[in-house]
């Protein structure tokens, strides 16, 4: 059991994706000017977004839809809702914010990562573990939901007086990561295996390449958060990065055995369960909740949590996933 | 010659997610028009960061440049403060003198 | 016949190409933030140019070139030359438009949409159908001209006073499109399959793929003009958007016929002709016709004759130069 | 203590087709310099637009900042107002002070 | 009304790689504050340059910008200049009156 | 022995690496409008680096790590340092430049152009004959050294007053082209075969097709530099900007032979010390040599020097190598 986790961790630790991820990382604590350009990073999150979205509905479309998928939808808007709770009450005990930076912290734990998502599924693919395509769905469902029990736990009694009007509302549920997941997973059903073979050349082939790049970048945004925000990540917070990820996925993993998720299907609600957002949920808090500091959960985020969920958390889900699968 | 008005030019700096309750908030004020530029990076109270660091929308900065009449003013400080009071950036105003004044 | 339209159309619009372009006119009507860097969206426009100009020539190069080239880019000039003129009158009869922006939307018209080109050439690929290679050639030679004939239809009798001086054709003739497309077909021509070879896995099998997220950003962007100055279309501005297609497509028709171009070639004469331009003629009525109000011309042309085009002319004018070639 | 002169700061936001003819027309106006600024969105009589916005070289703007000696001022001004009378667009002037005259 | 406060926005438009020198310097000079605009292309007596023109870091420039308390200025012009003196690059003062003073 | 070279350069000048270059440069020499955006054009070479970078460890990885490499880079460095003192020499004969412009364009000679160096193995690649790997680490350890010989140079005796503190010399190491280069080579060192197999299809297949649109920029710009800057290239800097590459090369080919490099790995380093740098050394004179006139260097580095090796520098070479390798 240990060993495999071991076995699979130093595999994880010595592919390409996360050695990128590192280079990064290191690039930026030394204080390299290696950069990705802005609008670069944004095409290759597209890219990857509109890539797993069509696979994902293109393997649906294989399979045909069942009700796994409206279920496990609903299961995971729920997850999105509680996490926020948990992790507040982690906070709570573990550290001394406020309860508007507590709350802002708990939002993102709430929601999700994709790119921890993407980095999921790949290591699946190269273990030739199958899942439910529509877990990207399960996914995009996730990012939302957290942002309504982070204003909740911080405005609890009073209310917010500005930033949530409409608008607010429509900003969320409409960001352009969930608009295109969802959109593009709804053509790939649409066009299913045809569609693909059309197009299979650029988002099957060269996505690993691509993510590689991106992680690069993801190393030296982390890295840079990291230099210079690093001192504000007291015992404590750091300590939380680590633990919740850990509690979300033990809740990922029960939701997915009542489910009956694939081992594949349960890891990455696990993977989705542990991650934490850096895109959605602060620029939604950045709005809604200004008085939080943007630091502490992004430094917390991308510094912290990525990383351990990159490097040990997926292997070890996966290794809980199948070993509760098998 | 051609003969130049007085005017005011307000530049407001502000976090992008913001950007749009702005300027709707400066349509409402009755400005005729504002262009925005783009921020590479900055610093202030709230730290240093730059425009490559970021992932998320979260973090970038945008920098709107209204020119208006100087009656208009207080009406548009009084819409600019109430958008930008509780969140972090900068408001500053300069006189100016523009051309085509009934354009404004 | 109508139900091969019918079938065509169908297939059309559920091939990932069409749907990628409702995604993302969807996104932006419902006031998504989804957006492609502009820098990536130039970047696949160059690539897109460059991978068609550059197979172009190629296929040149295989078949040898004959009279044909010169006949036909003389034919398109010719084309873009007339084309204006009909359009100002339709939009004389059907719209109230000032002769200042009759002109310049008629000048739109003339020109040519290339997306709306590419678009044609991968439907006339996946149905096997093969085409005269040099018609890239003209589709770059059809752009240009109509600007002459746009800006006589608006200043006849007085000279335009300013704008129009050396520089101002320079701008036009070598606009950056015309160049690349010539000069990737001109590269091709030389450089023969052999180097195909070479970049045929970076030219030819992503293709697709890149042109679908090519037309999401198509479709945002014509989203977000229909939101902001929809308005503006009065309804007999929206019958000529799709009238005005339709006439041009006959002119191209019989121009292919008496020219005979094999039925690929005729097909994409006729979209040629029917596809307004919505990068080169824009900027240059902004030069030269500033009075003019690009509300119009590029609402039009991007929000009503490009979707229409992609949706149900493409198929119907395949339609036609396969039921008049076989 | 560091001495700076008195100068103009001349601000022309123009339609990116014309900005070439603009800089001509400045240096023909005898500037020794300019500095062009991208432009992110903006709104104004003719309406909003934003940089994602266009397919089209024809949407975009740019900020034309050009530093000059007080006694240029008019002749800077003949010339912009040469390029843009027909354009849409915006010219405001500031008082400013600069360091090293010399180089203007 | 709200009530603004007399300030210098001060204007440095300097070559990219001595960006973070300059910033530092500011830093030094005891500036809490400043923005950085991204600059597209300019002219001067080193020439014309645009930024699709670059391959190289060398060539671009940015726009820093630096609002402050008036008492301030001398020290932030005598820092920035020690940064500017070998360089090409403009710096401009201009008198403004901003929000929040107790900000800066 | 002359005709063998004629035929190299002839079909590298008609391959299409070239005549994109060809394309670009005419392209910006009439005014055309077209360009790459920065950001496209910044992704293309951090591709370019990635994809090199990584190939060349896992090349490494399958023959193992021999003491050739340490030699070869020791010996890069060596020449690196000393190729400045050789142009600055030549330079003072044959051109009127003042000690500081001297030293500054000096500098770029004793470094590198990394796109020089791709173009020079595409050709190797087509032509079947192996190299070294971990040329790649060679190239990134020439990059930095001579910005030092050319900082002495300048500042012999008086010492600089300015910009040469810590900070400096961290950015010249540590910048982004080499950390990319390393990272990248050790990452495929480590992760070898198996590695590349995941992300083959991303950084071997597309890679001459993206490096025929990189050249087409850097045609675009070396075009926009000789049109405004071309005045200042006086006939004694024009003739220096294609005898220094010459005389680099054979510097070069004698460390080869004394190194006994493959003919391959000769031709690289030849390549590699005929080549002026436009990226890392251009930044570090502004900072440290401000009176030095970028122009001067920029214009020979770029629209002299990086033209002749790629058309006539590199078939040389490689005649050179082979003729003393076989
Ligand atoms: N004194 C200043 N001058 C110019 N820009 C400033 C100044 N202070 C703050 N800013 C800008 O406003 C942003 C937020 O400032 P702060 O609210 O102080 O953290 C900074 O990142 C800068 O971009
Ligand atoms: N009052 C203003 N302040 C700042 N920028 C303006 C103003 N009015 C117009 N602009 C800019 O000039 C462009 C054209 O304005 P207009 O000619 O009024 O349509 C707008 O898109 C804005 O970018
Ligand atoms: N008078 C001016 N107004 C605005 N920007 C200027 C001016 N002079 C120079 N610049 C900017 O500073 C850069 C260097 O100027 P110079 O040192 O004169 O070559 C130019 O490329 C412009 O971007
Ligand atoms: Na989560
Ligand atoms: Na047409
Ligand atoms: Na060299």
């Amino acid at each position: 059991m240990l060993d495999t986790i071991l076995g699979l961790a130093a595999a994880n630790l010595l592919s390409p994706l996360i050695l990128f991820f590192v280079l990064g990382l290191v690039a930026s604590l030394l204080r390299s000017d290696l950069s990705i350009p802005e609008a670069a990073a944004k095409a290759m999150s597209i890219y990857l977004l509109f890539a797993i979205g069509y696979k994902g509905g293109v393997s649906v479309s294989d399979h045909g839809v069942d009700g796994g998928l409206v279920l496990t939808l609903v299961a995971g808007l729920l997850l999105s809702f509680i996490l926020p709770v948990v992790a507040f009450g982690l906070l709570k005990v573990m550290t001394g914010l406020s309860r508007v930076d507590a709350a802002a912290v708990a939002g993102h734990y709430g929601s999700i990562s994709i790119v921890t998502f993407v980095a999921a599924t790949s290591v699946l693919q190269s273990q030739g573990i199958a899942t439910e395509g529509y877990m990207v769905a399960v996914a995009a469902g996730m990012e939302a939901p957290a942002i309504l029990s982070a204003l909740w736990l911080a405005t609890r009694g009073q209310t917010s007086d500005q930033g949530t009007e409409g608008g607010f509302w429509r900003e969320i549920f409409l960001n352009g990561s969930i608009v295109l997941l969802i959109g593009s997973f709804v053509i790939g059903l649409i066009t299913g295996p045809k569609g693909l073979a059309d197009i299979e050349s650029f988002i099957v082939s060269p996505f690993k390449g691509v993510l590689c790049l991106f992680l690069l970048d993801m190393g030296l945004v982390a890295g840079r958060g990291l230099r210079t925000s690093g001192n504000i990540l007291r015992p404590g917070l750091v300590l939380f990065g680590v633990v919740m990820p850990l509690v979300g996925s033990v809740f990922g993993f029960v939701v997915a055995v009542l489910l009956g998720l694939s081992p594949g299907g349960a890891m990455l609600l696990m993977t989705l369960s542990a991650s934490a957002s850096y895109i959605a949920v602060p620029a939604a808090m950045r709005v809604a909740l200004p008085e939080a500091n943007p630091s502490i959960y992004l430094t917390l985020s991308l510094g912290i949590t990525f990383p351990f969920n990159l490097t040990i958390g997926i292997p070890l889900y996966l290794t809980m996933a199948t070993a509760w699968g098998g | 010659m051609i003969e130049t008005s007085d005017a005011k030019r307000v530049e407001i700096i502000i976090e992008s997610p913001m950007e749009q309750r702005l300027t709707d908030a400066l349509n409402a004020a009755g400005v005729t028009g504002y262009t925005v530029l783009p921020v590479l990076g900055g610093s202030g109270r709230s730290g240093r960061w730059s425009r490559e660091g970021q992932v998320s929308r979260a973090g970038g900065m945008v920098a709107v440049i209204c020119i208006i009449r100087e009656e208009l003013l207080e009406d548009l400080l009084d819409a600019a403060f109430k958008v930008v009071k509780r969140h972090i950036g900068v408001v500053s105003v300069t006189d100016c003198q523009i051309l085509r004044i009934e354009r404004f």
